[in-house]
């Protein structure tokens, strides 16, 4: 069977489950944010696949740049309040981020 | 041969997506984010997307992961003895992942998707860029206010004191 | 595809065969285009480790390797140690891989691959004649500012593998260089990507062709000249050459990110910095001085002087690199800094405001 | 549409963009005065930005003569519903900066990324309220959630703040990338980005298979991140408790209703039918019972809401509970389907807006001159400090629904659009009602520790509150009784607001 559509649909789909495990399991921040740009990935990639496969023009090529892009502004930001964290902390585990609760 | 390509991107994106996931170390992951990144560009490649797929590796890989890569090495000690990350809640997650898996594989078998038979490899970039100035133009601009707030904020959270 | 043009004929013949598919034909002809791209980047390297230590001899008076020498009887005349570099290469990979107990071994092993693999990549694309870019893509210049990323992830594996703090604070230090010094290289390169109006490296060759005066060193003056100085510059702080080499400040961080590497695998990341050396000639001759084309127009412009022109270009950028290489002083990391951001960048934004106001005022 | 035709849209389009525009200006104008500016806590800054944020708030009253209009290539649109939402923003940004003015907690740190990141924010806000195409939307999110995030670490020596703005960071990123991959599987179904175009694909067709339910299960997530409803309301608490005081009052109130305009558009516009004008019939796109979905979580984030309210101890949290249980009352309007309870829902947000950003301001009051945010230290509060007992008497029985409140009115009108609606949705009421009792019972400790305990002998003294806090306690304590006795003007503001552009 030749590579279609539904190829590139399951391997989003298989990309996004596994950022979703990613996310749900581990307990390190930086961690849940490579899980967080697995999730990011797959949904890019039904994006480029349908621009190609359906009669959609561009749009969705125009999407996935401008996820990437903001992709990289909440990465930084993120990763920004991470080390300041550590600062405080000196761990960046989620649980022990605990002051916070009730 | 595009469909070889294909396989073989795909077990690549998939393998190391899974490293980075299954992995006990940080630094592990972040090299299987590496080839998972890689991978998707390929993807991407075979998807007649070439300028989305250049960027994707700049932005990623020379972005996001050379971030990812500092804030990890700053925030563990140099000697690298607390690089482990510990997983929680393993079974309860994997049968939501399972979960979610088939009711994707589902929607996507099940469902007609529009497909239109198209072969042509065309150039992107050009055309891209007349819709970043035309019908993307206020999203483009909004993205550029969003940098600038980003940086700002960025710098700000990052700087001492 | 990678195709390398040149090869063409190669490949016909090889599609006449009637038990070769097309898939076959395809995947020997990468592999083929692979292997001649490693040769010539191994070679050119060779060759420019070479000329360093002549012209470093040169500039500091003295004489330089002398004594390495064959028994061929035709090379054997030449003189002047020109095997030195074989010898020194053998050397390399003769010498024990001693890999540091406490290191990462997998990432330790994998790090130069990285590096050596991404320079390779990168000269997939580079244009030595009108006829013969190994792989002519539509975004070409954007590929190449793309591909260095996995340089620098390299080298912060590197560093990080080797479990030492003065290779990770040597990696820290290049990946932060190369970071900063991307800004301003990137911008310069969209001043030409916008006076060419293509990512094509091809095209923007294409344009400047018809003799010295059309190369785009010279057009919008003086903002692309500007523009070259500013990549110029900016690409002597990525390659972590002098007077930018902090990451491999001796007296600091003895020798940076690769002070636990040897061997074979110190012999990838010697190859890749000398490889990416010529690299970056390339590039800039390419972007800025005509690449292919003949400074007289059409004269001397055939296929054969075409290389020849890449070539010239090329080792003229990198003798200046050598150059300032062995009369400038190290600067301090926070006069690095400085420089990219507060200089370079700046100006940088300066070159490209310049020329896009340019372009429509004369429109 | 061609080149230049698209091109030339744009620029028409520039006319109906003016208070962006401006706002825009004003962000860069507070980067440049930030730099020129020698000292860290110039008061200019403030200053600047209120005068911004004025101007901003005249241009958009005067966008009211221009009419509805889609504009730049239907990726946004200006209508009376959008007007009404940027004038609440505009209300909340102000009041945040002079809330900020004051605050303690902010005494002290650098006041120049403040005010940029929030006019920022506020730029984003009106995004979010006029956008009609996927792209946009995504994108308006994406810039007030990173914004959000820094103002949420804005105390960023403070553990707590750092904690909140990691949470509140990874949980946003963790809902967008939900969002997103929902966009990605509608944007397949229907091939289009434009929300009308999927509106009307969607009509077009009878079945849509598990494919549609699973992407609008996604795209709630990123809008339930948002409004903070259950449950995706996890960041919430901690951000409230963690975020600098002026901080925690604008998100509840403005990223909130700006989940909320973003939230009906897009449902009632590209998973709905009919609708326009009250007489055609209104109705949900087959195959996704959307509107029972939505009354469901509202149901379940009123109630988790107001529970867990009723056990905290710190009045930032409980305020954050309640605020999650406001979210609940709200959605109630969205799932109605009818004018009537949009109308309910932008009414009960305005509301919402005085009587929470009223409480938060108590609060800040009494970081000040109690120096605690604890519930059982406000103890005897009434005999220290009456006036903000007093005031904050008042806001707790407009967060109850009490009369003769505004907030009495506002839930009046939420559950009179329920009722109307028909049967199906009785049990919505009927949860809400019961969610109001609940409430009642921890607003009024709040009340019983102020003004019928004693406080501890150590601290009888009687606590200065400045003029300056009054005046602006008045501002929202005032409104709150007026509007609860003679609400008619902004109802029918309200009233005549509901009406946003259905079809191209």
């Amino acid at each position: 069977m030749s590579v279609g559509l539904n190829h590139y649909l399951f391997l989003a789909a298989v990309l996004f489950v596994l950022g979703l495990y990613a996310v749900i399991t581990k307990k390190n921040a930086v961690t849940v944010l490579m899980g967080i740009e697995l999730i990011l990935n797959a949904a890019n990639i039904n994006f480029v696949a349908f621009s190609r496969y359906t009669d959609t023009d561009m749009d969705g090529q125009v999407f996935a740049i401008f996820v990437i892009v903001t992709a990289a502004a909440a990465a930084a930001v993120a990763l920004a309040i991470v080390l300041n964290l550590y600062e405080r902390l000196k761990s960046i585990n989620l649980d022990e981020a605990d002051s916070l609760s009730g | 041969m595009q469909d070889i390509m294909f396989y073989m991107f795909a077990a690549l994106t998939i393998a190391s997506a899974g490293v980075m996931v299954f992995s006990r170390s940080v630094i592990y992951s972040a090299v299987g984010l590496l080839f998972t990144f890689f991978g998707v560009a390929g993807i991407y490649v075979l998807l007649a997307a070439d300028f989305v797929a250049v960027a994707q590796v700049m932005i990623y890989v020379g972005g996001i992961l050379v971030l990812l890569l500092f804030g990890v090495m700053l925030s563990q000690r140099v000697t690298g003895v607390n690089m482990r990350t510990e997983t929680l809640q393993t079974v309860p997650a994997a049968i939501v992942a399972v979960g979610v898996l088939f009711i994707l594989f589902r929607v996507i078998s099940k469902t007609e998707w529009l497909v239109k038979a198209k072969t042509t490899f065309e150039p992107t970039t050009a055309k891209l860029g007349t819709l970043l100035m035309t019908d993307y133009l206020i999203p483009f601009e909004i993205v550029s206010v969003l940098l600038l707030g980003a940086l700002i904020g960025a710098a700000f959270i990052a700087r001492k004191g | 595809m990678p195709v390398l043009s040149a090869n063409h004929a190669v490949i016909n013949a090889l599609s006449i065969l009637p038990t070769f598919s097309e898939t076959l034909t395809n995947v020997l002809f990468m592999v083929l285009g692979a292997v001649i791209i490693t040769g010539l980047a191994a070679l050119l390297a060779l060759v420019s480790v070479y000329l360093e230590r002549k012209v470093s001899a040169h500039m500091q008076d003295r004489l330089g390797p002398m004594e390495v020498n064959t028994e061929i009887p035709i090379l054997k005349n030449i003189g002047h140690g020109w095997a030195q570099t074989l010898a020194d290469a053998f050397k390399l990979l003769l010498k024990e891989d001693i890999v540091p107990a406490a290191a990462d071994k997998k990432l330790h092993l994998l790090a130069p691959f990285i590096v050596f693999a991404a320079t390779l990549a990168a000269f997939a694309v580079l244009p030595f004649g009108r006829n013969l870019i190994p792989s002519d893509l539509n975004v070409g210049v954007f590929y190449l500012i793309a591909i260095s990323s996995f340089v620098v992830v390299g080298i912060i594996l590197a560093g990080w593998a080797s479990n030492n703090k003065w290779s990770l604070l040597g990696a820290m230090r290049s990946a932060a260089q190369i970071v900063s010094f991307e800004i301003p290289a990137s911008v310069s390169v969209l001043v030409v990507i916008m006076a060419v109006g293509s990512l094509n490296l091809g095209e923007i060759v294409e344009f400047q062709e018809g003799g010295i005066h059309r190369w785009l060193i010279w057009r919008f003056f003086p903002f692309n000249l500007l523009a070259f100085f500013i990549f110029f510059v900016a690409s002597l702080a990525e390659l972590n050459r002098a007077p930018f080499d902090l990451p491999e400040a001796e007296s600091e961080i003895i020798a940076g990110f690769h002070t636990e590497y040897s061997g074979m695998k110190f012999a990838m990341f010697f190859l890749a910095e000398y490889a990416n050396m010529f690299l970056v000639g390339v590039i800039i001759s390419t972007l800025f001085l005509g690449g292919w084309s003949s400074p007289f127009g059409s004269f001397l412009n055939s296929a054969p002087f075409q290389v020849f022109w890449v070539f010239v270009k090329s080792f003229a950028i990198i003798f200046v690199h050598m150059w300032l290489r062995w009369t400038l002083p190290r600067v301090r990391v926070d006069q690095l800094m400085y420089t990219s951001w507060k200089v370079l960048t700046p100006f940088a934004f300066v070159s490209m405001l310049g020329v896009g106001l340019w372009m429509i005022l004369i429109q | 549409m061609d080149f230049s035709a698209v091109v030339q849209d744009n620029i028409n389009s520039l006319l109906y963009f003016v208070p962006e525009l401006i706002l825009t200006g004003l962000i860069l104008l507070l980067v440049v005065a930030d730099l020129l500016l020698k000292e860290k806590h110039s008061p200019w800054m403030s200053i600047i930005a209120l005068a911004g944020a004025v101007v901003v708030m005249f241009s958009v009253v005067g966008q009211y003569e221009l009419g509805t209009r889609s504009i730049f290539n239907n990726m946004l649109v200006v209508d009376p519903f959008s007007l009404y939402f940027k004038l609440l923003f505009l209300a909340s940004a102000i009041m945040v900066v002079f809330l900020s003015i004051g605050s303690i907690e902010l005494a002290g740190r650098p006041v120049g990324e403040y005010f940029t990141l929030l006019m920022t924010l506020t730029l984003g806000m009106f995004l979010m309220a006029s956008a009609t195409n996927m792209l946009t939307i995504f994108v308006s999110i994406e810039l007030v959630s990173i914004m959000s995030f820094v103002l949420a670490t804005y105390l960023k020596t403070r553990r707590r703040s750092s904690e909140a703005g990691l949470k509140y960071a990874i949980y946003g990123a963790f809902s967008s990338g939900l969002m997103l991959y929902g966009i990605s599987l509608l944007y397949g179904l229907t091939g289009t980005l434009n929300i009308y175009e999927i509106g009307e694909v969607l009509a077009g067709r009878d079945s849509h298979g598990l494919a549609l339910v699973v992407s609008v299960i996604f795209i709630i997530a990123g809008f339930g991140y948002k409004i903070a409803s259950v449950p995706f309301h996890f960041w919430s608490p901690d951000v409230y408790e963690g975020a600098p005081t002026p901080i925690t009052a604008f998100l509840s109130v403005g990223p909130k209703a700006a989940g909320f305009a973003m939230l009906i558009r897009f449902f009632n516009v590209a998973l709905a039918t009919g609708g326009g004008g009250g007489s055609e019939s209104w109705s949900a796109t087959a195959g996704v019972d959307w509107p029972q979905l939505l009354a469901v979580i509202s149901a379940a984030t009123m109630t988790l809401g107001n529970l867990v309210a009723l056990s905290q101890t710190n009045i930032k949290r409980l305020l954050a509970y309640s605020s999650i249980a406001h979210a609940g009352y709200a959605l109630m309007g969205v799932v109605l389907l009818s004018e009537q309870g949009i109308h309910a829902t932008m009414f009960y947000l305005v509301i919402y807006y005085m009587m929470n950003l009223g409480a938060f301001l108590v609060v800040i009051i009494c970081q000040d001159i109690v120096g605690s945010e604890r519930i059982e230290d406000y103890r005897g509060l009434a005999f220290r400090a009456p006036i903000p007992a007093l005031a904050m008497g008042v806001f707790l029985f407009s967060l109850t629904g009490l009369p003769p409140t505004a907030g009495f009115i506002g839930k009046f009108y939420l559950f009179a659009g329920v009722i109307k609606a028909g049967t199906s949705f009785y049990w919505l009421a009927i949860v809400g009602l019961l969610n109001s009792v609940v409430a009642l019972y921890y607003y009024a400790r709040i009340l019983k520790a102020m003004f019928f305990e004693k406080a501890g002998e150590e601290a009888t003294s009687t606590l200065p509150v400045s003029p300056y806090y009054v005046t602006l306690l008045a501002v929202f304590a005032v409104p709150i009784i007026i509007l609860g006795l003679y609400w008619a003007p902004l109802a029918d503001l309200a009233h005549h607001s509901v009406g946003f552009l259905r079809a191209l």
